[in-house]
């Protein structure tokens, strides 16, 4: 019998962002200039992201990971973060760009477990490889398959 | 007739007794014009029954599936026309594709369709079913159940309304009819 | 008070069957010897008893499908739709089903151990037959009227679970083994709360031939008034024996595809289905027999007919309360027969006891 | 009895859906699972780069057979964020009001799915009886049963008609008694309580960190709605609060669910009063922005998140779907380790499976 977790505004977007960018460079962590009702957008280089993460959830209550994202940008692949705070009710998007010949970023299941089967389905659609991961292999796809269908270069087509 | 065997009947295994004595009645039913009658004579009533009992494998795929469920509601009541759902394959008649079967399902599928005892018919249901529908330049799925399964009936609809579904197993109790099976004869 | 008289008329029938038609022929036609024969009277109980077995299976089945088109029908009505609708009131939907099986192609699963797979199906199907044989309709319709009428009703209503348990374990499947291992663990649960209630009608009546229970109430009580809590525990126990929501535990079709049956197809699967509305038609005659007076009633109508009609209404009882509750769990059941139905059951026992020895009846 | 895997799936009368539940039963008790899902993959967010902006709204709601208007919904809040449009506020009201219905619609599939997974029947006809009231109402709007395609960019198809609104509110009285009637089946009967009463406890920090959304969520008691918490079209004006219960059990959120109805009943009730008149739709342009867009919606099954990102064209560059089934499902051995094999297809059914969203 738990009680009933009734939320209130513990901070708002200015001060998450002004913490942000007090603890992180602007090279690790940059704050983009988009301004949307509870929206903080966000670019993070790829081998500060577990750091921000780490940050965010025990510092900044974002306690909730939304949606993790791959998308093939063709030059480069990006990992796109989607962190929702029930606290603040703010949802921070952080863009994550990775080599396209090395497709590797730490994973964050170990902070938030819903970003595990996200973190899977990225690896099954795009090949991003997620370090640290406590299974990283197909879900929507067959084991024996051997591409990844969502980049760019594989053409769909019928049977 | 084969009775070469006869004069050895008591040196038989019981299989080869079994397999003789099953040879010989039957061809004795089949030369003596027997089991022609039987057959024309009792057809009628077994078809009845199979018409009347069709008994489709419980799977959902996909959204047909909802109104498969809708088509046993209250409002359409599919049993009236002898529509139970049996989870078992083993227990049923009819394999219902309600939806878009892809690479993964297909062998799946293909098992539960040799699972059913024959007699067997299989329907599809919507468009994904009959031809793949709105995921014609997909990677993953299979256009048309009917590339690796015989397809009796198709249901057209995307999704197939419970009315359609219902109107489709009439038209399953037509061609039953027209195709009457005996009990003994196969061909 | 009317009542057809089995033995007698079966008597009259053999008789005239074997006396007067086919003695008679052989006679005219010279064979002396097999027309004496024919009228010894050895053969003639021989066949007097067969035919009261076929008459007696031929009642219990046409029973059985009223029963299954009683419940599909009810169950439909209880749902807010039509049923079945084939045939006139969609009587004949049975008939169907159970006829199309017979078509069906016979699967033995390849690793199925095959001889007790086959065994099984004829060893559920013969003993629950065979209740029918135990249970009298009226003071001269039965086919057996033992002393131990009763006891033998619930030895041959054991076997069943056993049947069941060996049927889940032949198949090779996960599902049925979990099946049978159900049922094993549910006849622990139900059977003694069911005995103690027995008991109790047994300790007012003093016997056990179901003859003599229906006469004590006849002149008495019908017992189900005095004995209520016996009844109640009575009734939810035969509801778990004959396997039926909310104990339908061994064929649970939501989480064991169709439980230990899974693997039966064809025509052994139609005959389990009529076979399970046996067994539920034995409970309800045996709730009947034991606590709901038997065949006693107004004399308009004969007694057997009054016992049928008893026992649909048991059953459309039973179909209300599939239509009501969900099942029960494994652990649930078991807490169910020994911490509630087992000192419900005691209590019962205690009040029959009570009853006789303040010499009330 | 040694311990043994046991597939639950694909063909299972408890999956709903399509999908294989893969547990490790020691007797009758699950020491653990595995859900193994992909078998309804059909690529749609590779197919969706295929098409350009319109199309994709029947393909979305194809994307959840169960919800369908709500996914096509998301999708549509999603491009007009990457297009910055402004939807007509009469628009906004015909979403909620369509939104809320597809919720009760959906949820009441949900009531007829568990009903079978408990083992009684009665409780399925019931629910889809009156679903049938509800697909009338969808189909005098807009024309079919279960995949409505009705939303569009910058508004929705056509307005509704007072006729409409008439029916609606006859259906929702209609509704209110039948749910008492729902109540008394289940509510007031002690093997469904026994069945459902402390079973599969998710404690809230569990639910949080699994991501687990939606009625499940709220079920935990965790205060999370996202049409309160991030609220969007006009949930803000709306007089409602989320249903949330602290138990934590199977019959928490159950009770979420019935509780839901009756406030998605309110919900529709206050919009159609505070409705304005007016357009119902603005055109699109042609060709979305270079950029992203995202919208998050309370889902039937919980929060629900579409990703776009347009490059210019009139195809997206890439849709990303959140499904919140997906991650829900990816928290089921939580649940289900632990207890009996009869109580998976309750566990399973409670936290409402729809495959088509999750496997995409």
């Amino acid at each position: 019998m738990t009680e009933v977790t009734y939320l209130t505004d513990a901070f708002t977007i200015d001060q998450v962002k002004e913490k942000i960018t007090s603890e992180f460079s602007s090279d690790e962590v940059k704050i983009l200039d988009k301004n949307k009702p509870r929206r903080i957008y966000c670019t993070a280089d790829k081998d500060s992201i577990l750091k921000l993460c780490t940050f965010l959830k025990d510092a900044l209550n974002f306690e909730h990971c939304s949606c993790v994202s791959g998308v093939d940008r063709i030059d480069c692949f990006q990992v796109v973060y989607h962190i929702t705070s029930y606290a603040n009710r703010i949802t921070i998007e952080i863009v994550v760009d990775l080599p396209h010949d090395n497709p590797e970023v730490d994973s964050i299941t170990p902070l938030w477990g819903g970003a595990n089967w996200h973190e899977r389905e990225a690896y099954d659609m795009f090949g991003i490889i997620f370090k640290n991961h406590p299974k990283l292999a197909r879900i929507l796809l067959d084991e024996d398959v051997q591409f990844f269908p969502m980049r760019k270069d594989f053409k769909s087509g019928g049977l | 007739m084969d009775l070469s065997l006869f004069p050895n009947a008591i040196a038989m295994t019981i299989d080869e007794f079994k397999a003789w004595s099953h040879e010989v009645v039957d061809e004795l039913g089949r030369s003596s014009g027997i089991k022609r009658l039987v057959d024309k004579a009792t057809a009628p009533i077994w078809s009845w029954a199979q018409r009347n009992s069709l008994h489709p494998l419980h799977f959902g795929i996909a959204c047909c599936a909802l109104e498969m469920a809708a088509a046993s509601a209250p409002r359409f009541d599919a049993e009236r026309v002898g529509v139970v759902y049996r989870s078992s394959p083993r227990q049923t008649d009819v394999l219902l594709v309600n939806g878009w079967v892809t690479k993964k399902l297909r062998p799946a599928l293909r098992r539960l369709y040799e699972e059913i005892p024959d007699p067997k018919w299989v329907v599809a249901m919507g468009e994904c079913a009959i031809s793949g529908g709105p995921w014609y330049d997909s990677y993953n799925v299979v256009q048309g159940v009917d590339t690796f399964i015989p397809v009796d009936i198709y249901i057209p609809g995307c999704p197939s309304r419970p009315e359609a579904m219902i109107d489709g197993f009439l038209k399953l109790q037509e061609k039953i009819k027209v195709e009457q099976q005996g009990t003994f004869l196969d061909d | 008070m009317t009542s057809i008289d089995l033995w007698g008329g079966m008597d009259a029938l053999t008789n005239w069957l074997m006396d007067d038609v086919l003695g008679a022929l052989f006679n005219w036609l010279g064979l002396h010897g097999l027309a004496d024969f024919l009228m010894s009277d050895t053969l003639g109980t021989v066949i007097m008893l067969l035919l009261i077995g076929i008459f007696v299976f031929i009642v219990g089945f046409l029973v059985d499908i009223t029963m299954i088109w009683q419940e599909r029908k009810m169950l439909g009505r209880l749902m807010d739709r039509r049923g079945t609708m084939v045939g006139p009131l969609g009587y004949f939907q049975n008939i169907a089903d159970g006829l199309k099986t017979f078509l069906k192609e016979t699967i033995i699963p390849e690793n199925a151990d095959e001889g007790v797979f086959n065994l099984v199906p004829v060893l559920y199907i013969g003993t629950s037959v065979l209740l029918l044989g135990t249970l009298p309709l009226s003071t001269q319709w039965y086919m057996s009227n033992s002393e131990l009428g009763v006891l033998l009703t619930f030895a041959i209503f054991c076997i069943a679970p056993f049947v069941i348990l060996l049927g889940g374990w032949a198949s090779n499947n996960k599902y049925t083994l979990i099946g049978g291992m159900r049922a094993a663990a549910q006849i622990i649960s139900y059977e003694i709360p069911l005995f103690l209630a027995v008991v109790s009608v047994i300790i007012l009546t003093g016997s056990m031939n179901y003859g003599d229970i229906v006469a004590w109430q006849q002149a008495n009580v019908w017992l189900g008034i005095p004995l209520i809590i016996g009844f109640i525990v009575f009734f939810i126990g035969i509801i778990a024996e004959a396997e039926r929501v909310p104990f339908d535990l061994p064929e649970a079709e939501a989480e064991l595809v169709e439980g230990w049956g899974t693997e039966y197809g064809g025509f052994r699967f139609g005959l389990m289905m009529l076979t399970d509305y046996f067994r539920g038609y034995a409970g309800c005659a045996v709730v009947v027999l034991l606590f709901l007076g038997g065949w006693d009633g107004p004399g308009f109508i004969p007694e057997e007919i009054w016992f049928l009609l008893k026992a649909f209404i048991v059953f459309a009882v039973m179909i209300w309360v599939r239509g009501a509750l969900p099942r029960v769990r494994t652990d649930q059941i078991l807490s169910i027969g020994w911490k509630r139905l087992l000192p419900l059951a005691a209590i019962n026992v205690f009040i029959a006891i009570a009853l006789k020895a303040l010499g009330v009846f | 009895m040694a311990k043994m895997w046991i597939n639950m799936g694909p063909q299972h009368p408890m999956t709903h859906g399509l999908w294989n539940l893969r547990i490790e039963v020691d007797g009758e008790t699950v020491t653990n699972s595995e859900p193994v899902i992909g078998y309804l993959h059909r690529g749609w967010e590779k197919m969706v780069e295929d098409r350009t902006y319109p199309q994709i709204i029947p393909m979305a709601d194809r994307l959840c057979y169960g919800s369908s208007y709500t996914w096509s919904h998301v999708y549509c809040l999603a491009v007009e964020d990457l297009m910055e449009l402004e939807v007509p506020e009469r628009a906004k009201y015909i979403r909620v009001i369509a939104d809320e219905l597809q919720r009760i619609a959906s949820h009441l599939m949900w009531l007829a799915a568990i009903g079978p997974d408990l083992g009684n029947l009665t409780i399925f006809l019931y629910a889809m009886r009156e679903r049938e009231l509800f697909m009338d109402l969808f189909q005098s709007l807009c024309g079919a049963r279960m995949t409505y395609n009705y939303t569009r960019i910058g508004g929705v198809r056509n307005d509704t008609t007072p006729e409409w609104e008439r029916d609606l509110v006859r259906t929702l009285d209609f509704f209110e008694k039948r749910m008492v009637e729902y109540e008394d089946l289940v509510d007031r009967n002690v093997v469904f309580r026994m069945r459902m009463e402390g079973l599969a406890p998710l404690s809230a920090a569990d639910a949080i960190n699994l991501g687990v959304t939606g009625p499940s969520l709220r079920g935990s008691g965790v205060d999370f709605d996202v049409r309160q918490d991030d609220p969007y079209e006009v949930y803000e004006n709306l007089d409602w609060h989320p249903c949330v219960q602290p138990d934590c059990d199977v019959y928490a959120r159950y009770r979420v669910r019935m509780d839901e109805m009756r406030m998605s009943v309110q919900i529709i009730r206050d919009a159609l009063k505070k409705m304005p008149k007016g357009p119902v739709r603005v055109k699109p342009p042609r060709y979305a922005p270079e950029g992203t867009g995202m919208a998050r919606m309370e889902d039937p099954r919980g929060e629900s998140l579409m990703y776009v990102i347009g490059d210019g064209t009139e195809k997206p560059f890439r849709l990303k779907v959140r499904s919140p089934f997906f991650v829900t499902l990816s928290a089921a051995p939580v649940m289900v380790n632990g207890c009996k094999v009869a109580d998976v297809p309750s566990i399973m059914g409670m936290i409402d499976v729809c495959m088509g969203e999750t496997d995409r």
